[in-house]
């Protein structure tokens, strides 16, 4: 199987990062993983985007048109790829800066307030991996283990005591989803 | 009511694409305000860096090019020479100016090229994601010299104009700051006179404006200015460098 | 014990590099490869190594000249627009034959273009932008790990051939994280940066390629103290029968690169009616192609250039009897298929698809022209 | 007595305006404009002395202000 | 009426700019082109046009593109190295749709080579040395009456298409003094220099060639009051499908320049066995060549492309069925020889005869060359 | 009897290319002079320019490289980091340094790259036959300066010890003369202390010999001689610019 | 009928100059003509040459390995050029200035003194239109008025007294020429 | 006494030296050279001072002065 997985939202938001987490999660896992970034024209306070790819087979392009799975952290990442979500696909986005919802009724909608519920946890910031949360939480795309251990090599020894705000803020995101 | 301040009408009214904070768009203001001062819109003729005022093309409201990296001057030399009555500008980063484009500005300045230059002294390749300048300072860290600029190995900074003042042909040449409203207003002082003196055909003018980035230094926008007022001025001292007028050109 | 490690494209390159004993680096900032002069000014430092910022592209391939002529092993990596600006000094480098790995991880062109993949700089890389009759050894790597391995090849290649070598990427394989095979990780030193893991990798070691055999670069200079005589590096050769010698000696040398360098990767040819040829990333998104084609039972290979010059033209002419058709795909607007063509010499159709500007073509578009291809065959 | 209007949606939020106020009345609103970012407001235009220090100093060209 | 005057080639060059209406000139010295920005730099203020020595061959170029960009005809001249490092420049010109004049007066390579004729860069000037897809009309005069019409047609072909055009000559071409056909003398104004004729020619009229129509400048940034919206010179194009749709424009505008503007030479082809394929100074030798095979009863015939790109294909692929092989002879390893084979596209054998470094094909040469070819077709 | 005066070492013992007169022999010499006395020809690495000086790789006795034109400082930086004990020089003309190698050596000297740069004033492009040089002197005529070099369109000399000096890199830049005994003296003092510095690894050293050109001047060697005393002495003052072991670097 | 020459010496020499007006006087007599210098690898004090080429038909190449005459003003000069002379060509060398004379026995060999006539004459610098003097002698290449329309061309306005000089040294070449 | 010898072979006859000689000893010899240059050459050695002046602004190296 092959799932693709474009990660959407303005710079600053994490986007990056959270896609590097889930593919390194994916190799822990064993699989054959791909990230690839995407930056908008306008590199700076601009859009930015990133796609994820987790497979058993070794990967082709590591961008892809029609992904499985959109998550969108604002209101240009949605407008942008709500149509590229493949049917029967899974697309996340954040209620906290999209207010109007999207419209697509062919794939798994699932919203979720990733700066409200990351501004509860203190850290506005980690709203990127309370949008991660929800789409392991809808996909089941690598098990939470690998997920934690992605997030161990990515905090530099110095940041090792953010582990526990961003499991937190998964958990969260998982339990967002789980809702609808 | 009377408009005590109001967005120049040689700016385009559009969205910038600058950081939060970045003093660019301060910088785009000025000289926007001075072409409506000086009523020269109409034939004016920018030239766009390659750094991140590489979309300047889109927000002059005045002809425009888009030149390749560092050679703005040469590019504002062709125009020039086409266009002598026009009005021509360069707008050019740190990288662009003083690395890349060195031979070019330089000999712009020796040729007495009848041009201005606004030159962005931030000290950091913005554009491409916080490089080491030629203007970094000392100890910085950016992204090539992540354990700090070491003289030793990256050598050190360059004063643009100060190497350019002791050039025969630029009429012109300060060195100004935005990191605060008095200064805003001296700059605006010196980039009026640089194109003042260009209209009036005296021939190569520079000023060169302190400028934030505050994305790729790691600092808040508020903070960016602090270090510029902190740790820029005293290596790049402000001052008119060159003013063929008051030929002393002495630094004030 | 070999363990996977997620690295970027650019900055694995660099760390192919300094295994392959690269110590210096000069290079001059530009967006799609920014990573890997970073990640070099992270690590050089740390092996005793040489990471310079040029002031240009310019001074940056002539200080490679410098290192190379005093008998480095020395790169320097680029992106289109810096690599237009170094085409002098590649000249010069092929002239004086010295060894030199350069980097162009290609974006969209011309002109100041885009920040975007592209593989436009194709005809630049193997037709030679510079000037007078040169060849360079152009290697294009289609994922990382074959990035890694090829980058150990090019230094050596360089320092056999007496030559530089080109490594032809783009925007997607600079980019891009995917894992490598690595032989074991070292304890992490790079921590910097700002928190992605790209920035942060540990350092590791990649398996290792088998060693040659080559040549002691006893024509270095490296002051006279270090040899009887002395050494001058130089093209100039300002009588013309000299300088025909000198051409002859050169165009003797890429004879026997043509001879023993051709590499290329075959995937399904065996049976395939129509064979794609493709190099690179592109080469990649074609396999996906590919696949899904012969899920569905239509026979179509793929044939991927990794030596773009000299172009395999030998694997490539052996598949001319067996197939149908070529269909040449390029993120450009058409380039390797005037190889392709030259190869085939007029033996078979020769088709092209492309897309350009940063365009990446899909799966879905190769396999639709592919499968018009094989209608007009049959 | 003096106005101070802010382009809002033009607003990145960076907060320079609100440091050179000689007034202090510039401050920061709680909602996001559809950039995502805070934007600045004065809550107190009656003390506005049409300085326009935080006009000359926005990078974003947000600020008109009348007197 | 039409009188002879004899003229060096780099002077022609120039004289024929100035007459087509080129008041712009920026370059750098570098031998085998000296005398053409030399003479430029008497004649310019003559005309009130401008001459200024830049401070590079990139700066040079550059100030083309400034020039180009607000409406000039504009010309800028160099040889080998330097158009090397004119590569980022011409691609932007080409990215931007810039009409302007760029001479190459090729000398031997690589590196610095020498100052002697060759015919290296046909790569460069046909494939784009610099990156990103984009096409110079190339143009390759023969003999100096060809490079004074030529000129004025280049300027027009820039004009008309919006693209930079590259006159490819050599060092023969540049160097060499023939009579040039020239309406009228006009008194002397030209007396400098060292007491060579070429430094004093009087300044004639060419005979003139049919006016054009040409489409008005209005994209041309020479201030707002001459134009109702804001001019934008640029070759920026961020978003990829953006960037893909201007390089779909270029390629289309490509498509047209190869369909109008082929042009190529035939000498004795019609009932030739083996056709010589030359172009600019090696044409003339192999002509000399054909002449005297001719005279001995041999069935040669001359084809000699006019314009390098677009390469004459539709008039060489009218000879393929004719003929029974091919010879292309350059001052080159073989390079144009790529483009015979893609037209003649494997239907018959093309031959391949060079000479490299300075060094010039005889007559004789080509000629033994040519009777081993028949012999091999017989 | 015992010698005074003989060709040194140095200096491989053949026939230089150079025409009658011109004076690029003398600085050859004295260059050999000193890498006599400071016994460093077999750990020195020279690169040769483009220019009259481009079989200069032929003439010193010692390792050479030769440069692209006015890269001759890139070059040599590439050396001297692979070759830190190699004493590294760069010989290079006013076209190949002041005009297309501007940035290249603006940016060796801000460096304080260890290398020693002697730069061949001569105000003129020697090899290509004589054009106008970013140093030739106002009014002067050159090939592509027939009516006198016109400073309104083509600008003023660069004078670039002193621009150089501006920086903080260069441990040593000096202007020096080769048109009389007594300069020639000068001239190799110059020269050995640039070298020495480098050898101390001070940094950045540079020594603008002002130079003749009899061919493309138009004169005979002597009158050149007069020439360079009587119109380029005023120009360019000879002098130290800059010496990080007096560090007022006045000039003298 | 095609005539080529090729004519060498020091730098300084004049053979450019000699070989333009040859060209020129050859276009003024109605003839296709060519002229092309060659500079030696030594570009200061070196030698140069240049081949002239007079035809009745279009001139293919504007340099031959086997020119039809050669006029060698110096010693490296006549090393270089003696054995490409064509059989049955001519060879013109300068005496003053060329101790060895040649050897070939299958062309035709004229000695002229070029420097001590130009002595004899004043000037020095005319040693090149002894030569090109002596070589009209031998070939009959253009008639003599047009090489005097030809110089008179050449000369620029302020140097129209040297025509006496220059027509004088011709004439003595042609002279020294007829003797042998 | 003092001895110059001249590479006569080397020597370009620019003059140079015979301009710089204190006591003018230094003169151009009326033969010319294999590659055409009059050779500078001291006719009244005996006055040499052996200050090599004429030695250090050869431009060819052509001069050894002994004493
Ligand atoms: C020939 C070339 N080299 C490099 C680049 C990449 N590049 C784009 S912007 C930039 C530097 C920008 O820095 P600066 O000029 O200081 O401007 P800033 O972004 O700081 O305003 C570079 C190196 C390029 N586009 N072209
Ligand atoms: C890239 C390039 N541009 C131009 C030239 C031609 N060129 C050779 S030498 C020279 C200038 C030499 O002048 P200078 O540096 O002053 O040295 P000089 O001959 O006066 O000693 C030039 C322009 C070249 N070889 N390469
Ligand atoms: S990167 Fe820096 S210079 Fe560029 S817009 Fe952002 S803050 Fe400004
Ligand atoms: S105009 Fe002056 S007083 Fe009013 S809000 Fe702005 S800074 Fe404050
Ligand atoms: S300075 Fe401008 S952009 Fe910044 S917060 Fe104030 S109004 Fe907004
Ligand atoms: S041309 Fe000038 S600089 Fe060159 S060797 Fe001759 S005199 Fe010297
Ligand atoms: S050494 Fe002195 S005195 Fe003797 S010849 Fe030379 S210059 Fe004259
Ligand atoms: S200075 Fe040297 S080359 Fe010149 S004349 Fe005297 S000896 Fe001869
Ligand atoms: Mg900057
Ligand atoms: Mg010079």
């Amino acid at each position: 199987m092959t799932f693709e997985v474009v990660m959407a939202g303005f710079g600053g938001q994490g986007v990056m990062l959270m896609g590097q987490i889930l593919a390194y999660a994916g190799m822990v896992h064993g699989k054959q993983v791909s990230w690839m970034p995407s930056y908008g024209p306008e590199m700076r306070g601009g859009t930015a985007n990133c796609t994820v790819i987790v497979a058993d087979e070794a990967i082709g392009s590591p961008v892809v048109a029609h992904p499985y799975a959109v998550v969108a952290l604002n209101r240009p990442s949605l407008d942008k790829f709500e149509s590229a979500v493949r049917p029967g696909g899974v697309l996340i986005y954040n209620e906290s800066l999209i207010s109007t919802p999207p419209t697509r009724s062919d794939i798994k909608v699932v919203a979720v307030a990733a700066n409200q519920i990351a501004d509860e946890l203190g850290n506005v910031k980690v709203a990127n991996m309370v949008a991660l949360g929800a789409l392991l939480e809808v996909t089941d795309l690598v098990p939470m283990e690998c997920i934690t251990e992605a997030l161990k090599k990515a905090l530099p020894a110095h940041r090792q005591d953010m582990l526990a705000v961003n499991l937190a803020a998964i958990e969260r995101g998982k339990q967002a989803a789980e809702i609808p | 009511m009377a408009k005590v301040f109001a967005r120049p009408e040689s700016l385009v009214d559009m969205q910038n694409h600058y950081c939060p904070g970045c003093t660019h768009g301060i910088i785009h203001r000025l000289i926007a305000e001075v072409m409506d001062e000086l009523k020269f819109a109409d034939r004016a003729i920018g030239v766009a860096p390659v750094g991140c005022a590489v979309l300047g093309y889109m927000y002059f409201a005045c002809d425009m090019q888009e030149a390749a990296h560092g050679r703005a001057p040469a590019v504002a030399t062709g125009i020039k020479r086409v266009v002598p009555d026009g009005v021509v500008f360069t707008y050019q980063g740190d990288g662009d100016l003083a690395s890349i484009g060195c031979a070019e500005i330089v000999h712009a300045a020796a040729r007495g090229e009848n041009i201005t230059t606004i030159f962005v002294n931030n000290g950091i390749y913005g554009m491409t994601g916080g490089q080491m300048a030629p203007t970094t300072l000392p100890g910085d860290k950016t992204s090539t010299s992540p354990y700090g600029r070491d003289t030793h190995k990256q050598g050190f900074p360059i004063r643009v104009a100060e190497m350019l003042a002791t050039l025969d042909g630029p009429a012109y040449i300060a060195r100004v700051s935005v990191h605060s409203v008095p200064n805003i207003v001296r700059a605006r002082r010196a980039i009026k006179k640089a194109f003042e003196y260009q209209i009036a055909g005296k021939g190569f003018t520079l000023v060169e404006v302190l400028s934030t980035c505050p994305t790729n230094w790691g600092l808040t926008p508020l903070e960016a200015l602090d270090k510029v007022a902190k740790d820029m001025l005293p290596y790049y001292p402000l001052g008119e460098y060159k003013d063929v007028e008051s030929e002393a050109g002495a630094k004030k | 014990m070999s363990e996977r490690v997620l690295m970027k494209g650019n900055e694995a390159i660099a760390e192919a590099a300094i295994q392959a004993g690269c110590r210096f680096f000069f290079g001059y900032p530009i967006t799609p490869q920014n990573e890997l002069p970073e990640y070099m000014s992270r690590r050089m430092p740390q092996v005793e190594g040489t990471f310079l910022q040029a002031e240009s592209e310019v001074a940056a391939i002539n200080m490679v000249y410098g290192a190379a002529g005093a008998g480095a092993r020395v790169m320097t990596s680029s992106s289109s627009p810096g690599i237009s600006l170094k085409q002098e000094g590649i000249s010069y480098l092929a002239g004086a034959e010295l060894p030199a790995v350069i980097v162009n991880i290609v974006r969209g062109g011309p002109g100041l273009g885009s920040i975007q993949p592209s593989q436009g700089d194709y005809f630049q890389a193997v037709k030679g932008g510079g000037h007078g009759d040169y060849r360079l050894l152009v290697l294009a790597p289609a994922n990382l790990q074959e990035a890694v391995d090829l980058v150990t090849e090019a230094f050596d290649l360089a320092d056999l051939y007496r030559n530089p070598v080109l490594i032809l990427g783009d925007g997607l394989l600079g980019q891009m994280m995917e894992p490598v095979l690595a032989d074991l990780y070292r304890n992490p030193v790079l921590i910097l940066g700002d928190g992605l893991l790209g920035q942060m990798m540990e350092p590791v070691e990649f398996r290792k390629l088998p060693k040659r055999e080559l040549p002691p670069k006893t024509w270095a200079t490296t002051g006279m103290r270090h040899h009887p005589h002395k050494n001058i590096i130089n093209s100039l050769v300002l009588d013309a029968p000299g300088l025909e010698k000198h051409n002859l000696h050169l165009q003797e040398k890429y004879a026997r690169m043509k001879l023993n360098e051709q590499r290329a990767e075959s995937l399904h040819c065996a049976d395939a009616e129509v064979v794609i040829v493709a190099y690179g990333s592109t080469a990649r998104i074609a396999k996906t192609a590919v696949m899904s084609l012969r899920q569905s039972g239509l026979k179509v290979g793929l044939f991927r250039p990794v030596t773009l010059w000299p172009f395999p033209v030998n694997a490539l002419g052996e598949l001319v009897p067996k197939v149908k058709a070529f269909l040449t795909v390029e993120m450009s607007a058409g380039q390797m298929v005037e190889d392709v063509k030259l190869a085939v010499n007029g033996a078979r159709p020769v088709h092209f698809y492309g897309r350009m500007g940063g365009m990446v073509p899909t799966p879905e578009e190769i396999s639709s022209e592919c499968v018009r291809v094989l209608g007009g065959v049959r | 007595m003096a106005k101070v209007t802010f382009n809002e949606e033009r607003c990145k939020g960076c907060e320079l305006c609100t440091a050179v106020c000689p007034v202090k009345i510039v401050v920061m609103a709680d909602r996001i404009n559809r950039r995502g970012f805070r934007p600045a407001m004065v809550t107190q235009m009656h003390k506005c002395i049409a300085c326009a220090a935080c006009a000359r100093i926005c990078p974003d060209a947000v600020i008109e202000v009348e007197k």
